[in-house]
């Protein structure tokens, strides 16, 4: 029931078999309606990535799943994070505390271990001890970011040219993982290819993300972004240049963006080749179909690549347009390769600074 | 470090410079009418902020980028003059008003993008207008020059002639003078029958109207649409660069281009893999370090002459 | 002006049914002790307060006046005592300032420095329109002060304490245009502290008392000593005692004293001489003619450029202001607002500037004895007679006098063995420049060596042993015995019109 | 003067009810159950133990930065260090609370203190700046907010992330390292009585030391200062120090009392906090404690109905901003403050 898009649009399979809807399944919810949920966000909604994805999943368990949903932004300061949990724990009425990322990890530890009766699902992290109440996924970053790299590297070769480029947010290991996730599947199509990166040192600020991008473009065709909301500043500095007769091309990240500019911003929309995007709304609504039906494996953290379809990239009429057949297929290709376990992108959870260092280096330019 | 020479010895590198410094020029030049009235408005980054979204949401309204632009600078003034009816009818501390107008426009824009598009991140959905590039006739065709200084945006050729326009205000007009007569002595204003509230709230207005302009460039000039703290600091630098530059239009409009080389640099380093942590603080230290040139020098200029005076000859022999 | 009252924020009964009333084209002196109220009720009838109850009325009209503004529009102007000038500005652009001439958008600097010249010659004022203000001497600045009003078109204009500062032949000048404004139909409010003044330019005088007023006179009817006994209630006072002089020691020894400042000529040229323990050496002079700079010099104000300093036989050059405080210097400035008073401090805080630091203030580890400041505050203000609440309201609550009195309380409390009296009643009522001098004369008796620099001449002759005149930053002449000078002559040398031969002047050194 | 002071306990006691009823009505304009808002702003931190404990854990950095801010402000100094200076502190003491063991009441000790020490050497930059050449230590601290922040980040990346996870944080800090909670069913931790051992000292410090005297009278008056002999370039230094190692320690308390890891990864904003908190309290340290524990009221209140009702957080900076603008505006009402001073005096004269 969660997965309603078009399975074919994501390439790979779908591993979401067909679901029972809520009222059909084992677990019966503790106010005896309905479902109760709520989304507890350890930051700000807005940042066009996992807390907004995350915030979207829950509209999609309302409707596909009738449950009553909640979303509460705990703010940035960490500080705030635990009495927020403790408030709606001893609330007692939810029967599933959801939550998302890696920042959360130690407060839901701890708040996890003094609420045993209560249930945690975070959809987005890397955890090691995880305690029996609390389930943890983790959509590969690297995974998706190896697709992208590929369709830079292939437009990079029907460009003609040898060199791509990523602008981040921060120089810190979560975007990072994009970063390598990228030069891995770039060098997967061309093991010469060189890769430029930088980073904004925000992501809440598009026109150094601009700046940065239109030099960057001076040399480099296609840059793949991963910095919020500072990404948009790279689609217009990608126009800007196309717009002096120097096609510039983009690839964009967390949502559909090329999708999501298409009617405020044709021109920076038409640039956007793809982006890499976190299967996240389908994926956390399988999870609560699967709690319903009493399937989670509580104590664990399971990682989604793209096997199982818990990343993917962007198949919209301007990936059409802006690549070749004969690269899409490729493309689908190595993507069912991946699956099949034939090719076997970098595992970058956990990478040290070091051996970041050490691969963006070699393929700087 | 050919490879940043090569990025730095373009005329692009000098056309960003212009466009990286035109918000901050706009705010220190609101500061320098400001604190020439004896009045610092350090809610420039707030009120950046808040004209930023108004000029975006409006123009998106009403499809017009100039439409967009004068609700910006309405926007701006309406703050300012808050900030004015506050600190000087109310006399509520200037700096603590500002901190306010600040933390008003940090939360409230927010809330309101939140509001108009249902968004807390940024307006990208909503096509918003963009105030338009100026290419100069003749001076477009000269190579090198001409790729530097135009095709600019019109607010930027705007946030030089504000300068001339400040400095033309302060020096020669009756209004600058009642500033300055305020700023220096309120008392001495005040004797005459200057108004003062009146003439500080011109001067607040003033420096609203032109951080508004500022905060329309970054949402309708620099890109095209706004996004959440959009103006990062730029009018805490433009602060900074009143400071070095000694309130003086030029002086400040000469640290304002100091910074934004050094941004401008900064953002070739980091282009270029420099580590991102430290790139980042370069246009800071780079203030900071003018900052204490500037300083030490003009602290040797005053021992210097005071040397000088010892040295020069007695008028009669001493003994 | 009737039954006005004038309650401040912070409680203080200022004005309190106080009946005032002008005709026109007289000079009418507005008198009273430090505190009285005169201040207020001027800035009352000039707009910049408002009264808490009362009425004004101007040529039979009612008068609603918001602000200063509005009390410009209605002809009067004020001239305050503390200056009230633009430093950065010129002469031309102080009195243009608010009626900039104007030539399409811009200020016209020509016609302003036009209006200034033409004014200047309309009432004989001698004023230079393109000098900056703040180099200008504080004689000068009144009449830029006095300009600006008339530029305004003021036919009531309010004097507030103008003479404080000046000389006397700058009080005759001043005086004279005075007469020649009242001639030309305008009425003037003067308010001073000094009688002999009152009595020679007024033509009617009205007495305040605590914020009451006493009572409205024709000067001519009344004698100094009666107007005196008015002010301050009762009847009294009496020439000040002053012991014949005991000289010791030589403790200020200033040799061949020269400071240039950055500018070409010298603004102290070859200063020398020598002031004893148990004297007081008088420095007359007209302002402007080194003074000031004379004083930041001894008080390592100013860095010497030339010459010596001795003070209690230290070399000066080699010392900080703290270091000469503990070797016994005690300074009075010229300008408490500026240098000698925190504003926004207490009294009490105020008082222990000099001594905070060290016992019995002071005590281990820092700490400040509330005990030994409360008892020194409460016997200062015993002693100097200080009118205010308590200890702990600010000092910038009080009258100017008051405020003065706290400054002297504090430098001579030390039993300072060198002291820099620098105007030190500048704008102080009697019976607060009674006592101050009282104090400055018990220490020159206990055997301390006293420094004055004042512009009031009465001032110089009542309390100095000798006197030396600084004309252009060099010392003209020597009076080692007062008594035997007259005003006129020791005028004529601050005039430079008289200067004594140098080997008479060489005397003051010994 | 008694009566002026109570007509300024009256005027804020107005004033906030008029925030608060502006914050009413935001409320109830964008809410849709506004009453159970408007109790959860208004009452729910007082609801529990937990709540008024996290009003208390809030205002202890607070009253860090606000003592801090208070002492530079004394000396009519503009400086807003604190805000980097918590960062770098927080930055630097992570790496001893991580990397070193040592035994539990040692660890936090020597932590609180390094961090003192690493306010005072950052703030002595302005401070010396300022005092030898007259730099703005506005500029100066501005500037530096901003260097501290890429330093402590490239410490953060370089030396002490966690590559187990995913972001920007440190490793987890030694257990010896924690400041101790000290009241059951709260957070509160030991930095409380730290705290506020810091308010009296700088009570002490400030009002009855010959040093605390020196800083304010230089605030007031400088010439004044320098005529009275004050080394006014020392005093600025000296300020400027121990409002370092006020913020300093602000920053490490907060790292080692709240956190459990180092995660900042922006400015945490206490150094304009502290700005408004201390002007707020007047500069004096009781004033600190007091409008630390307001704000920190408003914040958890505010959080709260965030977090339980509809209301967004957003509201919180809205609600502050005009919080400040009335608290603060000295004329507010003034007029009617005149009458009721005025009625005092004539009361005073009857009697
Ligand atoms: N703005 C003010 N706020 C509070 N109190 C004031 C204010 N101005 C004056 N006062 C008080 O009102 C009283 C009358 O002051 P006023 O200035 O009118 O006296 P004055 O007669 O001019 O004295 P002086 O001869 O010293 O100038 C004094 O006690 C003074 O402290
Ligand atoms: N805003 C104020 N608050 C408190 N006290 C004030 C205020 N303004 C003035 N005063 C006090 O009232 C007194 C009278 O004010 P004013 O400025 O007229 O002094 P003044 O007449 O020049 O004094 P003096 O003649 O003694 O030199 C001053 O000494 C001052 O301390
Ligand atoms: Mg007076
Ligand atoms: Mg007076």
């Amino acid at each position: 029931a969660c997965s309603t898009r078009d399975p074919a649009q994501t390439g790979g399979t779908s591993s979401a078999t067909p679901a029972p809807t809520a009222q059909t399944g084992s677990y019966t919810p503790k106010n005896g309606e309905s479902l109760n949920l709520v989304l507890l966000v350890p930051g700000l909604l807005g940042d066009k990535s996992f807390f907004d994805a995350t915030n979207s999943a829950m509209d999609l368990i309302q409707s596909e799943l009738g449950a009553q949903v909640k979303t509460v932004e705990m703010g940035t300061d960490q500080t705030k994070w635990y009495p927020t949990f403790v408030d709606y724990c001893e609330d007692g009425s939810y029967d599933l505390i959801l939550t998302v990322s890696d920042s959360v990890n130690d407060t839901l530890i701890q708040v996890a271990e003094e609420f045993p009766e209560q249930l945690f699902i975070n959809v987005d992290a890397t955890m090691t001890d995880v305690p029996d109440n609390v389930y943890a996924m983790l959509a590969k970053m690297g995974e998706m970011s190896f697709l992208s790299g590929m369709v830079a590297a292939k437009k990079a070769e029907e460009l003609g040219v040898n060199q791509i480029g990523f602008v981040g947010g921060l120089d810190i290991p979560g975007i990072n993982e994009f970063l390598i996730g990228y030069i891995d599947g770039a060098q997967h199509v061309n093991p010469d290819i060189k890769v430029a990166y930088s980073y904004v040192g925000s992501f809440t600020d598009p026109s150094k993300a601009k700046e940065n991008a239109l030099i960057m473009y001076q040399d480099t065709q296609i840059i793949y972004t991963a910095a919020g909301a500072s990404g948009l500043g790279v689609f217009d500095a990608a126009k800007e240049f196309t717009a002096k007769g120097e096609p510039r091309f983009a690839i964009g990240v967390d949502t559909d963006q090329a999708m999501s500019l298409k009617d405020s911003d044709p021109e920076a929309a038409s640039l956007i080749i793809t982006s890499s995007i976190k299967n996240i709304p389908q994926y956390t609504c399988d999870a609560v179909e699967r709690f319903l039906n009493g399937e989670i494996p509580w104590g664990t953290n399971e990682m989604l690549g793209l096997k199982e379809n818990g990343v993917t990239i962007a198949k919209n009429e301007f990936y059409e347009k802006l690549l070749s057949q004969e690269s899409r297929d490729y493309v689908d290709a190595e993507w069912q390769k991946v699956i099949s376990g034939e090719v076997t992108p970098l595992d970058t959870v956990g990478m040290s600074t070091e051996e970041v260092e050490q691969i963006r280096q070699a393929a700087k330019p | 470090m050919d490879a940043l020479l090569n990025v730095i010895l373009t005329p692009s590198f000098f056309y960003s410079i212009l466009r990286v410094t035109t918000p901050i020029v706009f705010a220190a030049m609101g500061m320098v009418v400001a604190n020439t009235a004896g009045i610092p408005n350090i809610a420039l980054e707030g009120i950046m902020l808040i004209a930023a979204f108004v000029g975006m949401m409006t123009s998106a309204l009403s499809s017009s980028a100039w439409i967009g632009l004068l609700c910006a600078i309405l926007s701006g003034l309406l703050c300012a003059g808050i900030l004015a009816f506050f600190t000087l009818y109310y006399r509520t501390n200037v700096i603590l008003g500002g901190i306010a107008i600040n933390s008003l426009a940090s939360g409230g824009t927010v809330f309101a993008l939140y509001l108009f598009c249902h968004d807390k991140g940024t307006s990208a959905s909503v096509p918003s207008g963009v105030l338009p590039q100026v290419k100069i006739p003749l001076l477009d065709q000269i190579p090198v020059v001409g790729e530097i200084l135009s095709g600019h945006n019109i607010l930027t050729y705007l946030a030089f002639l504000s300068v001339i326009a400040v400095y033309i205000l302060l020096k020669r007009t009756p209004l600058g003078f009642h500033l300055r007569a305020v700023g220096e002595d309120a008392h001495a204003a005040e004797s005459v029958g200057i108004h003062v509230m009146r003439v500080q709230a011109v001067a607040l207005l003033i420096s609203g109207f032109l951080a508004s302009l500022g905060g329309a460039f970054m949402s309708m000039g620099y890109v095209s649409w706004f996004s959440r703290d959009m103006v990062a600091g730029r009018g805490w630098i433009a602060i900074a660069a009143e400071a070095m530059g000694c309130s003086h239009p030029i002086g400040t409009a000469l640290t304002s281009l100091l910074f934004g080389a050094a941004d401008a640099f900064s953002n070739a380093a980091g282009v270029l893999g420099w580590p991102a942590d430290l790139v980042r603080t370069i246009p800071y230290c780079v203030t900071l370090v003018g900052l204490i040139l500037f300083s030490v020098r003009q602290y040797r200029r005053s021992n210097h002459k005071r040397r000088k005076a010892q040295n020069q000859p007695a008028a009669k022999p001493v003994g | 002006m009737e039954h006005i009252s004038k309650i401040y924020g912070n409680g203080i009964v200022a004005n309190e049914d106080v009946n005032f009333n002008l005709k026109r084209g007289e000079i009418h002196a507005l008198v009273g002790e430090n505190g009285a109220g005169k201040t207020t009720l001027m800035k009352i009838l000039f707009g910049m307060e408002k009264p808490s109850s009362g009425t004004i009325t101007l040529e039979g009209a009612p008068l609603e006046m918001n602000s200063s503004e509005d009390a410009i529009s209605h002809g009067i102007g004020m001239v305050h005592q503390h200056f009230m000038l633009v430093n950065s500005f010129t002469v031309a652009q102080n009195i243009a300032l608010g009626i900039e001439p104007k030539k399409g958008l811009f200020v016209d600097s020509a016609k302003v420095n036009d209006f200034a010249r033409e004014l200047g010659e309309k009432y004989h004022f001698d004023i230079d329109p393109t000098a900056v203000v703040g180099t200008l001497p504080v004689g000068i600045k009144q009449k830029v002060e006095i300009l600006k009003a008339l530029a305004r078109g003021a036919r009531i204009l309010i004097l507030d304490e103008p003479t404080a500062v000046l000389t006397p032949q700058e009080t005759d000048q001043l005086f004279a245009e005075l007469n020649v404004l009242k001639d030309l139909g305008h009425t003037i409010i003067f308010i001073s502290h000094k009688l002999r003044e009152v009595k020679a330019i007024s033509n009617r005088v009205t007495v305040m008392r605590n914020g009451r007023s006493v009572g409205v006179y024709d000067t001519d009817e009344l004698t100094e000593e009666e107007l005196s006994a008015k002010i301050v209630g009762w009847e009294g006072g009496g020439e000040l005692e002053k012991a014949p002089c005991t000289p010791g020691e030589v403790l200020i020894r200033a040799e061949h004293l020269s400071y240039y400042g950055g500018a070409q000529v010298p603004v102290l040229d070859d200063v020398s001489f020598a002031v004893h323990a148990g004297t007081v050496l008088g420095v007359a002079g007209v302002q402007g003619n080194g003074q000031v700079e004379l004083v930041e010099l001894l008080t390592r104000a100013r860095e010497l450029e030339q010459g010596r300093v001795e003070i209690n036989g230290m070399d000066i050059s080699r010392q900080k202001v703290r270091a000469l405080r503990e070797g016994g210097l005690g300074y009075i400035p010229e300008d408490r607002l500026r240098q000698g008073a925190a504003a926004g401090a207490s009294i009490r805080e105020n008082l222990i500037s000099c001594s905070y630091y060290r016992a019995p203030v002071s005590g281990p580890a820092g700490l400040l004895s509330n005990e030994q400041i409360d008892a020194f505050t409460r016997q200062s203000i015993a002693d100097y007679e200080i009118k205010c609440g308590s200890g702990a309201s600010k000092i910038s609550m009080l009258s100017g006098g008051n405020m003065q009195k706290v400054v002297v309380a504090r430098e001579c409390s030390g039993q300072p063995s060198v002291l820099i009296a620098e105007q030190p009643t500048r704008g102080v009522d009697i019976g607060a420049a009674r006592i101050i001098h009282q104090k400055i004369l018990s220490l020159r008796d206990s055997g301390s060596a006293v420094l004055l620099i004042s512009a009031d001449l009465a001032e110089v002759m009542k309390l100095s042993d000798a006197v030396v005149v600084l004309y252009d930053g060099r010392i003209v002449a020597y009076f080692p015995d007062v008594s035997a000078v007259t005003e006129e002559e020791l005028g004529l040398c601050m005039l430079g019109l008289q200067r004594h031969a140098p080997e008479r002047i060489q005397e003051v050194t010994k | 003067m008694n009566r002026e002071r109570s007509f300024q306990l009256l005027r804020t006691a107005v004033s906030l009810l008029i925030a608060l009823a502006a914050a009413y009505v935001i409320i109830f304009l964008i809410s849709d159950t506004p009453l159970e808002a408007i109790r959860i702003f208004t009452v729910g931190p007082f609801d529990s133990k937990r709540h008024l404990g996290n009003i208390v854990e809030a205002a202890i950095p607070l009253i860090f930065s606000g003592l801090a801010m208070a002492v530079v402000f004394q000396a009519s100094l503009f400086n807003l260090g604190a805000e980097g200076i918590y960062y770098i502190s927080g930055a630097v003491v992570s790496l001893v609370a991580i990397f070193y063991s040592m035994p539990a009441g040692i660890h936090p000790l020597v932590i609180v203190i390094l961090g003192g020490v690493i306010g005072a050497a950052v703030m002595a930059i302005p401070g010396v700046l300022r005092a030898k050449f007259n730099a703005s230590e506005l500029v100066t601290s501005l500037m530096l907010n901003n260097i501290l922040l890429g330093v402590g980040l490239w410490i953060l990346t370089n030396f002490m992330r966690d590559p187990e996870t995913g972001n920007q944080i440190s490793y987890k800090f030694a257990e010896t390292a924690l400041l101790p909670k000290i009241v059951p069913g709260t957070r509160i931790h030991f930095g409380l009585i730290i705290a506020l051992a810091c308010v009296l000292l700088t009570y002490l410090f400030l009002y009855r030391t010959k040093w605390g005297y020196e800083i304010r009278m230089t605030g007031i008056n400088r010439d004044f200062a320098r005529y009275s002999g004050i080394n006014t370039a020392k005093v600025i230094i000296m300020a400027h120090l121990v409002s370092g190692v006020l913020a300093g320690m602000g920053g490490a308390v907060e790292t080692i009392g709240l956190h459990q890891r180092f995660e900042w990864t922006a400015l945490p904003g206490y150094g304009f906090d502290g700005a408004m908190i201390a002007m707020m309290g007047g500069n004096h340290p009781l004033g600190v404690v007091l409008s630390a524990l307001f704000v920190a009221y408003l914040r958890v209140g505010a959080d709260m109905v965030a977090r339980l009702s509809d209301v967004p957080t957003e509201m919180v900076s809205i609600l502050q901003a005009l919080i400040i603008l009335l608290v603060s505006a000295e004329r507010f009402l003034h007029t009617y403050r005149q009458k009721w001073i005025e009625k005092g005096v004539k009361h005073g004269r009857a009697a």
